[in-house]
C-alpha cells in the first residue's frame, strides 16, 4: 500500500462538503497551489478553510473564494485579498482573525493533542475579546484553543515513498504544523525520492504525519505560477 | 513652519537614523513598510535579520539571484546570509513571543503618550489582518515605531490616546519621526532628538500626546 | 493446575504472540521489558517502531555497530532503519500525544477488570519514576499491555479494581499474558485466546477480574 | 565578541547557588558530561536541577546529588539513580515529578514565552493532584504550566560560532528545548565549525538560542564516559 498517487483529484478524494481544511503557505509561497487548483475544479462547499491569507485576489485560495466554496475562514493576514472584505462585508463568508504567532502555535496545540494554552499575545487588544484571561506568576496571559481538521493539504519539497518531507527555504512555514493537525494529510512535493535518501537528522516531518503522498503540477516561479 | 519631504526621502530619513540605533550583536526583525527599508543601512557585520516567516539571517538580494521561494514577511525577495537558518512559523513567533529577538522595528498609525501603538485596524473597516504585529510587539525585548510624524489630513500621530485599535497594552521602546526621536520611559514620551533642520517648535505643534523633552 | 514457566521462556512467548497481533503498516512504541523483545518476532517489514526518547525507525543492531548515542527509551543499543527520523522529546511526544501513534505496546502491574492500568509506581514507595507511560496511555490510537499474568507471591495481576496508582483513566486495548489474551471493550474484559497448552480453568483461578468468555 | 570560551570553568561562571538550571541528556545520552563534570568542581549549592534523570549512581548528575549541590529535581525518571531515593527520603532533596511528555513540552512553553497549556497527560492519576482540571469540547485535560530557568547546560554535536547547533542521533532528546528556555544557554560540542558549514536547513537550534560554546573534555563511549 503506497501513499503516492498519481493525480491531484484522487489524492482531493478525501476532502468533503462541510470539511475543515488546513491550506499550508505564507501568501503564495508554500502553498500547496496544484491541490487547491485541484480544489477549484471539485464539487465541494461549505468549507472552513484555515490558513495564513485567503490567497491573493483570484488566485490560490482566492479563486476558490470567488466559486462561493469557502464558508469561513481562518487565518492573521486576510489583507492580502481584497476579494475577503467584500464577500465578508455581503456576509458571503465568516473570518475568525488571530495573531500569526497564535494561529502557528494553535496548529502545534492540535498535533500536539493539548487542548489549549496561555499566550500573552493579543492581551488586552480587540482579539482578545471574549477570550479567558489569566494572571500566572505576575503576567497576564490569555486562553487559546487548538485548532484541528479533518485534511490538511500542504506543500514539501521533497517526499521518500514513506512519507518523510524535507522543506525549501520561507517555503516551510505553517505546512509542517498542519502535517501534524489534521485527519488526512496530503502533499505535493516537487520529488518524490526512496526511502533512505533523506538524512534522518534533516527529516522535518517524520511519515507517520503523512497520509498521501502527490507530486506537484504547478510551482511558483519568479514570473508566477505555472505549470510544471 | 513646516519641513518638506517627499514619501520616499522621508522614509529613507528615518530608515537611516533607527539604524543607527542599533548596537550589535543584536537580533533584529523587521516590519513592512518604512522598517523594511533599515536593512538598507545596517553597517554593521553583527546585526542580524529575523524575518517570522522563517528565517534567521536575512540579507538583501541581486535581481538574478531572486528565488521566488525566499521571502520576508512582505513576501519581497530576500536572500540568505552566512549563517542563516529556516524554521517554521510556530518555532518562528516561539523565538518571537519567548523574548528571544533584541528588537522590533514596526510602523504604527498611532501612538499614544505612554508609547501604546495601534498599527492594525482602523475603526469602521473590516478588521482584515494582524500579521505578526502582535506577536512582536509581547515578544521582543525593544520596539522601535517608525512612522512619518503626521496623518495625510495633517493630524498628529503622536496622540494622548489611541483611537485606533491598539495592537498591545505593552509601550515601546522609541518612536522615530521624520521629525524627531522619542524614547518612552516609566511609559512617558521624551524627545531625545529633532532631526536636521527641524525646530522644537515644529515639534510642539504637530504633537498631539504630551511629551517633556 | 499450573502451567510452569522460566521467566525468559515467559517472556518470549507473550512478545511473539503480540508481534502476531499487528498489522502494518502501522508505528508502534514500544515500552521497557517484554515489549522490548517484540522486536525480535517482527515479521513485516511495514511495522515502524517509535521510540519516546526522538527516533522513528528503530531497529535491531549489531554488537560492533553499537553506537553510545543511539538507544531506545531503556537505554539499551539499537540502530537506524532505513527511512529513520530523529527529533527532539517535545516532538516525539507531540506524536504520541496527538494519536500519530497506532499502538504501544507496555508492561503493567495490575490491569483492572475495566482495563484500567496501573504501571509506574507502588504504593508506600517513593514516587520515584514515570517516563512516558501517562502519555502513551493518554495518547497511543490503541494500548496492548504485556505483562506476567500473576505477582511473584501468586496473586492475580488481572484486578477486580487497581491498589496501585493509576497510570491514566483510559481503559486498554489488549492484555497479553503467558496464559491468555483478552480485549477489553466497552470497559470488560473478555477472554479470547487461552495461550498453547493452558486450560480455561487455570486462567479462571488466576484471575481476580472478572471477565467474559 | 565571541561565544566560543575555551575553558569549562569559564563557561560555568555564570552558575550561581540558588539558580535553576536545565541539564540536557536521557540518562547519559546528549548530557553535557563535561559541564556537569565542571559544576561538580564548583563552589555552588541549592540548585534546582530539572533533567529526565538525575544521571545514574555516582555518574553524571549523580556526583553532584551526592555532593548535596542539589536542593530540588524536577525530572520524569529519577528510578535510574537509586541515591535519589535515599536522599528524597532523608528530606535531604525535593523532588518534583512530570510525565516525560509534559517536562517535555513545559520547557517549550517556556522558550516559546507561553504561560502553560492543557494536556491530557496525566489526567485523573496521582500526578494531577492540585493541578487544574478542565473540560475542553468534551476531552478533560489538565493544567500545566511552563518552565524556564537561569541557565542552561547542553550538548550538541556541532556549533558554529555564531552558535548554531545540530545534534546526533539519540542524544538530540531534551537539549534543543531547554537551549530556548533559560536566560543563559551554555553548550558543549564536539565540533565547533565556522558560520555557513552548517546547512541552513539542518540546523535545529539558530544561533539566538546560545550564548556560550564550549568544546567537551568528556565524551560517551561504548565503555562509559571518557575524557576526550
Amino acid at each position: 500500500m503506497t501513499k503516492v498517487m498519481n493525480n491531484i483529484q484522487d489524492a482531493l478524494s478525501f476532502v468533503k462538503s462541510g470539511h475543515t481544511i488546513l491550506v499550508g503557505g505564507f501568501g503564495l509561497i508554500g502553498a500547496p497551489l496544484s491541490l487547491i487548483d485541484g480544489l477549484t475544479e471539485k464539487d465541494v462547499k461549505d468549507l472552513t478553510i484555515v490558513s495564513n491569507n485567503l490567497g491573493e485576489s483570484g488566485k490560490g485560495l482566492g479563486i476558490l473564494l470567488d466559486q462561493n466554496k469557502i464558508k469561513k475562514g481562518i487565518g492573521s493576514y486576510f489583507t492580502s485579498n481584497r476579494d475577503v472584505g467584500d464577500k465578508y462585508q455581503k456576509g458571503e463568508i465568516e473570518l475568525e482573525l488571530l495573531p500569526q504567532g497564535t494561529l502557528a502555535e494553535s496548529l502545534r496545540a492540535g498535533g500536539a493533542g493539548l487542548g489549549g494554552y496561555y499566550t500573552t499575545t493579543g492581551v488586552g487588544t480587540d482579539l482578545a475579546i471574549g477570550k479567558e484571561e489569566r494572571e500566572i506568576e505576575g503576567v497576564k496571559y490569555i486562553l487559546e484553543k487548538a485548532i484541528r481538521a479533518d485534511v490538511a493539504l500542504i506543500r514539501a519539497h521533497k517526499a521518500d515513498t514513506l512519507g518523510n518531507l524535507v522543506y525549501y527555504k520561507t517555503a516551510r512555514n505553517f505546512n509542517p504544523l498542519m502535517a501534524t493537525a489534521a485527519k488526512k494529510v496530503i502533499v505535493e512535493v516537487d520529488e518524490i525520492v526512496e526511502p533512505g535518501v533523506l538524512n534522518p537528522e534533516e527529516i522535518v516531518t517524520p511519515f507517520l504525519f503523512v497520509d498521501v503522498i502527490v507530486e506537484a503540477t504547478q510551482i511558483l516561479t519568479k514570473e508566477g505560477v505555472v505549470a510544471k | 513652519m513646516t519641513t518638506k519631504f517627499n514619501k520616499a526621502n522621508m522614509q529613507h530619513l528615518i530608515a537611516k537614523r533607527v539604524a543607527q540605533e542599533l548596537e550589535g550583536p543584536c537580533v533584529v526583525n523587521l516590519g513592512i513598510g518604512i522598517p523594511t527599508i533599515v536593512a538598507e543601512y545596517l553597517a554593521k557585520d553583527n546585526i542580524y535579520l529575523h524575518t517570522e516567516n522563517g528565517l534567521l539571517g536575512v540579507t538583501d538580494v541581486e535581481d538574478e539571484d531572486v528565488d521566488p521561494n525566499l521571502v520576508n514577511a512582505g513576501k519581497l525577495p530576500v536572500g540568505e546570509a552566512i549563517g542563516a537558518s529556516y524554521f517554521n512559523s510556530s518555532d518562528s513567533f516561539s523565538m518571537i513571543r519567548g523574548g528571544h529577538v533584541d528588537v522590533a522595528i514596526l510602523g504604527a498609525l498611532q501612538v499614544d503618550e505612554t508609547g501604546i501603538i495601534a498599527n492594525w485596524a482602523v475603526p469602521g473597516k473590516n478588521i482584515m489582518g494582524v500579521g505578526g504585529a502582535m506577536d512582536l510587539l509581547v515578544g521582543a525585548k525593544k520596539v522601535f515605531v517608525t512612522m512619518s510624524h503626521t496623518s495625510k489630513d495633517g493630524s498628529s500621530k503622536l496622540v494622548k490616546k489611541c483611537t485606533y485599535p491598539i495592537t498591545s497594552t505593552r509601550s515601546v521602546d522609541m518612536i522615530f519621526t521624520e521629525l524627531a526621536v522619542f524614547n518612552i520611559e516609566d511609559q512617558q514620551l521624551k524627545l531625545v532628538e529633532l532631526m536636521p533642520g527641524v525646530s522644537i517648535e515644529e515639534v510642539r505643534e504637530k504633537t498631539e500626546a504630551e511629551f517633556s523633552e
